[in-house]
C-alpha cells in the first residue's frame, strides 16, 4: 500500500484499463492535450496516444450519444463529463439512450459505457455549476451510480465501471481530488465491485450512512462525537445503485438509529430512498425516527456563507446525530 | 439473409414489395387491434431504404428512427420477426420488448430503431467512429426525417461527424413533413440539403421516388467513402402516403398532393422501368407480388401463434447479465448476442 | 356543474387564461395547426390567431429556452411538451435556466411559465416514450409540480400555474385524457392553489397516497376494500412540489398505516419522499410500516402483458394495503 | 447611468479601460482569495462589447455568457456593483447570488451571465419573440464564444430564430479558443461565420480589436433589423489575453501568438486612431485612465465594506414571492423588480 491521491487514483484506473483492453478509449472536453479540467487525465494523451484519448468540441449531448454508439458495436468508452452539471444537457442521451437500449433491442445490444466526471457542488460555483445528480440517474432502471469517497475507493470502482457490461455513472468528488489515502501497489489488481458498501468505522450508538463528499464530512463528525461519548458507524454506500441495503440494514440492527448524509436536494433524493427501504424492513429495529441531512431546497448561492449554510455541513449532521440519540 | 449479389432490380422490386405488402398488413392488424402502441407506416417511401441498402456491404451499419419496418426488411430481417415484433412477441426481432418504433436486428446489423427524435444521430456517429478505431472499412448509414434537422443531437452529431472526419452518410428522408408540420413551417431553409454547408459536409438532393438514382448516388458516395473516409450528406425527396401515425388522418394536407406523389409510386415505377426494358414480365410481378402478400400473411399467422415472453423474464432485460458484478467476459457477450440474434430469426 | 372531459377541462384553462390576460401564450410541437397531438389545444388557434398559439419545430431544448427568455421580459409562456418523455432533450432548459434564475439574478428575474403535457406511461409505447418525470423535476428547487387527477382539478391547477410567477409543471396524464368530471361551469373562476391535497374519499383504517393515473386505480382498490370491510382513505396529492404534507399526516394520524401508489419508479421517487416526511413527523403514529406501490426498476416493455406487470396495479396496491393492514 | 447620446469615442475609449481595469483587479482580488468561485477576465476583449453597445439603444437586451463582467460595465452597472458582485456582497448587481459568472442587471437591460455553453441562446430568442410579440423595435444582443457554435441550444435557437425571422443579432466572440481548443479543433468549418449559411441568416466577419469597425457594422446592422425586423449573424475576431480562467496558465498558445495581437490592442488602437485625429491629448487619455483605476479601486473599497446577505434570506431567493399561492399580482412584481434594481446601484 502507499499513499496516492483521489485524482492519481482515477488517473491509474484510466491507464491499466486503457492498457488492458484496447477497446477502452477516453473522450471528452479538454481530456487529451489540457489532460483535464482538472488534471485527472494527466498524462495519458503522451502513453495512449491520440486515437484513444480524444478531445470534443462542447457537445456533451453529441459526445455522450457517439460514446453509446460506439458501445454498441463493441468499443467500451469512458465519457468524462467536465463536471456533471454539464451532463444535463445530455440528460436524455444518459437516461434514454444507454439504459434503455438493452431491453428494447431484447438483449441484443448492451452498452457497456462508462461516465465519469466531478458531481455535486464544488466551492462558489452558482447554481447552475453545482448539481448533484446521483438521485436524477439513479432513479433510472438500467443506469448504475457509483460515488467514491477514497482514493482506493475511487481507483477500484472506476476499474469496475470501465470492465462492466452496462452504463455506469462514476460520480467523483472535486473537493476530494487533492485528498490522499492508501491505495493497493499499481501491480496488484484493485477492482471494488459495484454495489457494495463498506462500514469506514464501526460503532454502537447510530449509523451514519454517508458517500462522497460527505463520507470525510461523516468521519470528522464520528470523531467529535466520540468525545462525547457517542459511538458512531459510519457507513459508506460506496454506490448508489445497486444500492446496498443489506450493509445499512446490518449496522441499524446494531445500532437501531439512523443519519443518513446525503450529498444532493433532500426531496426525492438518495436519502428518502434510504429511509424508506430501512423503515420497511427493519421498522421493528428503529428506536427513533430517520432523519437526513441535505442541501438545503434552494439553488446553490454563489456567496460563501450562504452556501455554507445550505450545504450539508458538520453543524447540521452533529445536531441530527444527537436528535436522533435524544443526547 | 438474402446475398446482396443476387439482388439485382427484380429482387430489389420483390423487397419494395415486400415493404408495401407488410406495411398495408400491420395497418390492418393495428386496426384490428393486434398491434399497440404507435405504428408509423412507411407506403410511399419504399424506395429510399431499397435503394440505399442497394448501395451498401451486408456489414454495413445502419440505423434509423422510429418509422423502422422497412429498414429492417430491407436488411433482411424476416418479416416473421417484424411482425412478431409488432405483436410483442418473443420471437420479434425486439423479443416483443421494443414494438414497432424500436425494432433492432444485430445479426443482420440493423442497430434500431429510435424513437427520440434526432437522437439517434450520435449513435451513427459513434458506429462509424468505432468502425474507423478498429480499422475497418464499413460505413454508417443514418436514416433521419425532415423534422430531425432541427434538434440539437443532429447538430452536435454532424459536426463531429464532420470534425473527426467519419464515415456516415446522413439520409434525410425528406416526405415534406415532420407530423403535421410542412418543412415550410420547421425551418427557414430553402432545402434541407443546405443545412450541410453549415458543417462543410457535402450534399446532394435524389429522388426517392427513383429506386435507381437513389441506388446509384448512394453507390458513389458509398464508393468514395469506401476509398477515402469521409462524411456525406443527402436529402432523399419523398413522400408518405399514409398519416404521420396511425392516428393521424393527414388533415393537414391535400388529396391533390398525394395524388400526385402515388402517380409518381417508387413500385410502379421501377416496375416499368424493367417492363420497358424486358427484364421483368406482368405475370412475374404478379408473382412477386403474391409472395410477397404470402410472406406477409404467413408473418400474421406466425406473430399469432408465437409466445410472448414470460413476465417475470422481464427483470433479464435490466442490466446485462443481470447482475452487479464486474468484469463480465466478452465470450458471455458473445453468447447472449448469438442467441439473441436467433431469436429473431 | 357539469361533466366535461379532462382534456377539455385543460382546453377552457388554456381558453380562459389566454382571454384574461394577453402575455399569455401557447407554443409547442403540433399546438397549432394540428389542435395538439392530444387535442388539448383543439380550437385555440381559430380562436387567438397565430400570434399567441404557436407551432415550432421538433426543438424542445429550444423552444425551451425560448419560454424562458420571453418570461425574463414579462411574458407569461405556457410551453407544451408533446410529452414529458420529450422533456428530457430540454432538461437543462426546465432544470437549470428556468428554476435557477430568480436566485442567480438576486431576485431581478421570476419566471412565470408553465410547462405542460402528458406524463408518464401511456400503452405500450415503449422504454423511450413512457418515463414519468414528477421525481426528476420535483427534486430540483425553484420549480413547481402539480399532477392533476380529475377534469376539475386539471381545470383549476392548469390556471393556477399560468398564473404563478414561477416556473411550474403541470404534468397531465395522457390515459385520463377522455376521463369525464363534474366541473364548474366556465363563468365561474376555478383556481386550485399548488400545494394543496385532497381527500378524495373518506376512509379509517389505512391512508392510500396517490396523484394522477394512480387516483382513478385507488379509488377503485378503496371500491373493492369496502367489500371487505376494510375503509381506505384517499390522499389526492395534486402536487408534488410543493408537497401538502400536511394532509398526509392528517390522513394517517387517523388511520395509522399508509399505503403510497406512485406512477414514477421507485428509487427515488415520490413514495420515497413521502415515506421520509410521515416516518419523520408522525414515526409514532405508524402501526406498520410504510408501503409503496411503483413502477418496477425496468426499462418500460412494449408486450402489453409485461407492460402491466411491471406498472402499478390493483393487484399491488390491494396487496400492499392488506400487508399494512395485516390483513 | 450614462446617456448613450454622450456616448462619445471618448468616452467609449474610457469604458475600454475602466473594463480593462476592472479585470486587472478582479485578477489581482481574485489571487487574494478575496473573489471565489471561476473568475474569467474579458481582456484584450474589450472592442468588441464595448463597440455593441455603442451601436444599440439603452433598452435594446442584451444577454451573455459567464465572461460577462465587461458586459454588465459597457451596459452601464457601476464597478461598484460589479465587484461586489464578485466578493458575493448584497451590494452586487444580483445581491452576491450569482457571482463572476451570473451578472444580471434587470434595470439596465443586462439580461445576464449565462454559464452553461450555449443555452442562454434560446433565451436570447424569447426576448426578442417578447419584443416583437409587443410590437417594440427592440433588438437583442446575444454575445457567445467560439465554443457555444457546438451545442444542440445554440442550433435549436437559430433555427427559431431564422425560421420567426426575430430581431437578434448573434454576436459569436471567436477568440481563437475555448478554453484549450482552438477553434480548428472544435469545428471542420473554415470560418465560424460558414454556421449561419445553414440557417439562411446572413454573416459577416469583423475585426474584433477595432472599436470603430465593431460599431459601424453593428450600427448597420442594428440598423437594419430595426427597420424590418430580421436575425443577423457577425463573427467577431478577437483575442482574450489571460487564460480561459483564473486557473488556467494558458499554456496551449504560444507568446508569440499572445504577443501578436497585444501589438494589435484594442485599447492603444483606438488611442492611436483618436490621437492622429486630434481628439484626444496624451494628458486627457491619461486622466481618463487614473479615472478608470481610481473607480476601480473605490469599487474594491466598497465591495469590501458592503454587507454580505443574511444566510436565512436565501430562502427568499427561491420562489418569487417565498410563497405557493397561485396568482401574483402584476403590481407587485414590479415592485419587487425595481427594488431588485435599485440594489444594484
Ligand atoms: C424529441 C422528440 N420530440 C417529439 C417527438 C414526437 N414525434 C415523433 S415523430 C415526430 C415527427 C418527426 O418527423 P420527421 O423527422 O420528418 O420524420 P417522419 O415522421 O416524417 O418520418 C414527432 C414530432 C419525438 N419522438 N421526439
Ligand atoms: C455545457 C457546458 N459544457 C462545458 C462547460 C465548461 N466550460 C466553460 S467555458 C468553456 C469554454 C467556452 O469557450 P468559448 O465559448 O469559446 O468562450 P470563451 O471562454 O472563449 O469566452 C467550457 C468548456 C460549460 N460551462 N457548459
Ligand atoms: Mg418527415
Ligand atoms: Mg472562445
Amino acid at each position: 500500500m502507499r499513499e496516492i491521491t483521489y485524482r492519481q487514483a482515477l488517473n491509474e484506473a484510466l491507464a491499466e484499463e486503457l492498457e488492458r483492453d484496447p477497446n477502452v478509449f477516453l473522450m471528452g472536453e479538454e481530456v487529451a492535450e489540457y489532460h483535464g479540467a482538472y488534471k485527472v487525465s494527466a498524462g495519458l494523451l503522451e502513453r495512449f496516444g491520440p486515437k484513444r484519448i480524444i478531445d470534443t468540441p462542447i457537445s456533451e449531448n453529441g459526445f455522450a450519444g457517439l460514446g453509446i454508439g460506439a458501445a454498441m458495436v463493441g468499443l467500451r468508452p469512458i465519457i468524462e463529463f467536465m463536471t456533471f452539471s454539464f451532463s444535463l444537457v445530455a440528460f436524455d442521451q444518459v437516461v434514454n439512450n444507454a439504459p434503455n437500449m438493452f431491453m428494447m433491442s431484447g438483449g441484443q445490444f448492451n452498452i457497456p459505457i462508462t461516465f465519469r466526471g466531478p458531481n455535486g457542488p464544488a466551492h462558489q460555483l452558482g447554481a447552475t455549476h453545482s448539481h448533484a445528480t446521483e438521485n436524477l440517474f439513479a432513479s433510472v432502471p438500467g443506469l448504475k451510480v457509483c460515488t467514491p469517497a477514497t482514493p482506493r475507493d475511487a481507483k477500484g470502482l472506476l476499474k469496475a465501471a470501465v470492465r462492466d457490461d452496462n452504463p455506469v455513472l462514476v460520480l467523483e468528488a472535486e473537493l476530494l481530488y487533492s485528498s490522499k489515502g492508501m491505495v493497493e501497489p499499481p501491480d496488484e489488481e484493485l477492482l471494488i465491485p459495484l454495489g457494495q458498501a463498506e462500514v469506514k468505522r464501526e460503532g454502537s450508538d447510530v449509523s451514519i450512512i454517508c458517500y462522497a463528499q460527505t463520507v470525510p464530512l461523516a468521519l470528522a463528525v464520528a470523531a467529535q462525537l466520540e468525545e462525547e461519548d457517542i459511538s458512531a458507524e459510519i457507513v459508506d454506500l460506496r454506490s448508489i445503485k445497486p444500492l446496498d441495503e443489506q450493509a445499512v440494514f446490518n449496522s441499524i440492527a446494531k445500532t437501531h438509529r439512523a443519519v443518513i448524509v446525503e450529498q444532493d436536494r433532500a426531496f426525492c433524493g438518495v436519502g428518502a430512498e434510504i429511509c424508506y427501504r430501512i423503515q420497511k424492513n427493519i421498522f421493528d429495529a428503529l428506536d427513533a425516527p430517520i432523519l437526513r441531512v441535505s442541501q438545503e431546497d434552494v439553488p446553490i448561492p454563489y456567496n460563501e456563507r450562504l452556501e455554507k449554510f445550505v450545504l450539508p455541513n458538520a453543524d447540521k449532521l452533529m445536531a441530527g446525530v444527537k436528535k436522533v440519540c435524544y443526547a | 439473409m438474402q446475398r446482396l449479389e443476387q439482388r439485382d432490380e427484380v429482387e430489389m422490386l420483390a423487397l419494395m414489395l415486400l415493404i408495401r405488402r407488410f406495411e398495408e398488413r400491420a395497418s390492418q392488424q393495428y386496426q384490428a387491434q393486434k398491434i399497440g402502441g404507435f405504428c408509423h407506416l412507411y407506403i410511399g417511401q419504399e424506395a429510399v431504404v431499397t435503394g440505399a441498402v442497394a448501395a451498401v456491404r451486408e456489414d454495413d451499419y445502419i440505423i434509423t428512427a422510429y418509422r423502422d419496418h422497412a429498414h429492417a426488411l430491407a436488411r433482411g430481417t424476416s418479416a416473421n420477426a417484424c411482425m412478431a415484433e409488432l405483436f410483442g412477441k418473443a420471437t420479434g426481432c425486439s423479443r416483443g420488448l421494443g414494438g414497432s418504433m424500436h425494432f433492432f436486428d444485430r445479426q443482420n446489423h440493423m442497430y434500431g430503431g429510435h424513437a427520440i427524435v434526432g437522437a439517434h444521430v450520435p449513435l451513427a456517429a459513434g458506429m462509424a467512429f468505432a468502425s474507423r478505431y478498429r480499422g475497418e472499412d464499413r460505413v454508417t448509414l443514418c436514416f433521419f426525417g425532415d423534422g430531425a434537422i432541427n434538434q440539437g443531437s443532429f447538430h452536435e452529431a454532424l459536426n463531429l461527424i464532420a470534425l473527426y472526419n467519419l464515415p456516415v452518410v446522413l439520409i434525410c428522408e425528406n416526405n415534406l413533413f415532420a407530423m403535421g408540420t410542412s418543412v415550410k413551417r420547421s425551418t427557414s431553409l430553402k432545402q434541407i440539403v443546405d443545412r450541410a454547408e453549415g458543417y462543410d459536409i457535402p450534399g446532394e438532393i435524389v429522388d426517392g421516388m427513383n429506386f435507381r438514382e437513389v441506388r446509384d448516388k448512394l453507390t458513389e458516395i458509398v464508393g468514395s467513402i469506401r476509398k477515402d473516409p469521409h462524411p456525406a450528406f443527402v436529402e432523399i425527396r419523398t413522400y408518405r402516403y399514409r398519416g404521420h401515425s396511425m392516428s393521424d388522418p393527414a388533415s393537414y394536407r391535400t388529396k391533390e398532393e398525394l395524388e400526385k406523389y402515388r402517380l409518381d409510386d417508387p413500385i410502379t415505377r421501377l416496375r416499368a422501368q424493367l417492363t420497358r426494358e424486358g427484364k421483368l414480365t406482368n405475370e412475374q410481378f404478379d408473382q412477386r407480388d403474391k409472395k410477397a402478400k404470402e410472406t406477409v400473411i404467413a408473418s400474421v399467422k406466425f406473430a399469432e401463434s408465437s409466445p410472448e415472453l414470460p413476465v417475470e423474464k422481464v427483470y433479464d432485460y435490466v442490466y446485462f447479465n443481470g447482475a452487479v458484478e464486474a468484469g463480465v467476459s466478452p465470450a458471455k457477450r458473445q453468447e447472449s448476442a448469438a442467441a439473441a440474434a436467433a431469436a429473431t430469426e
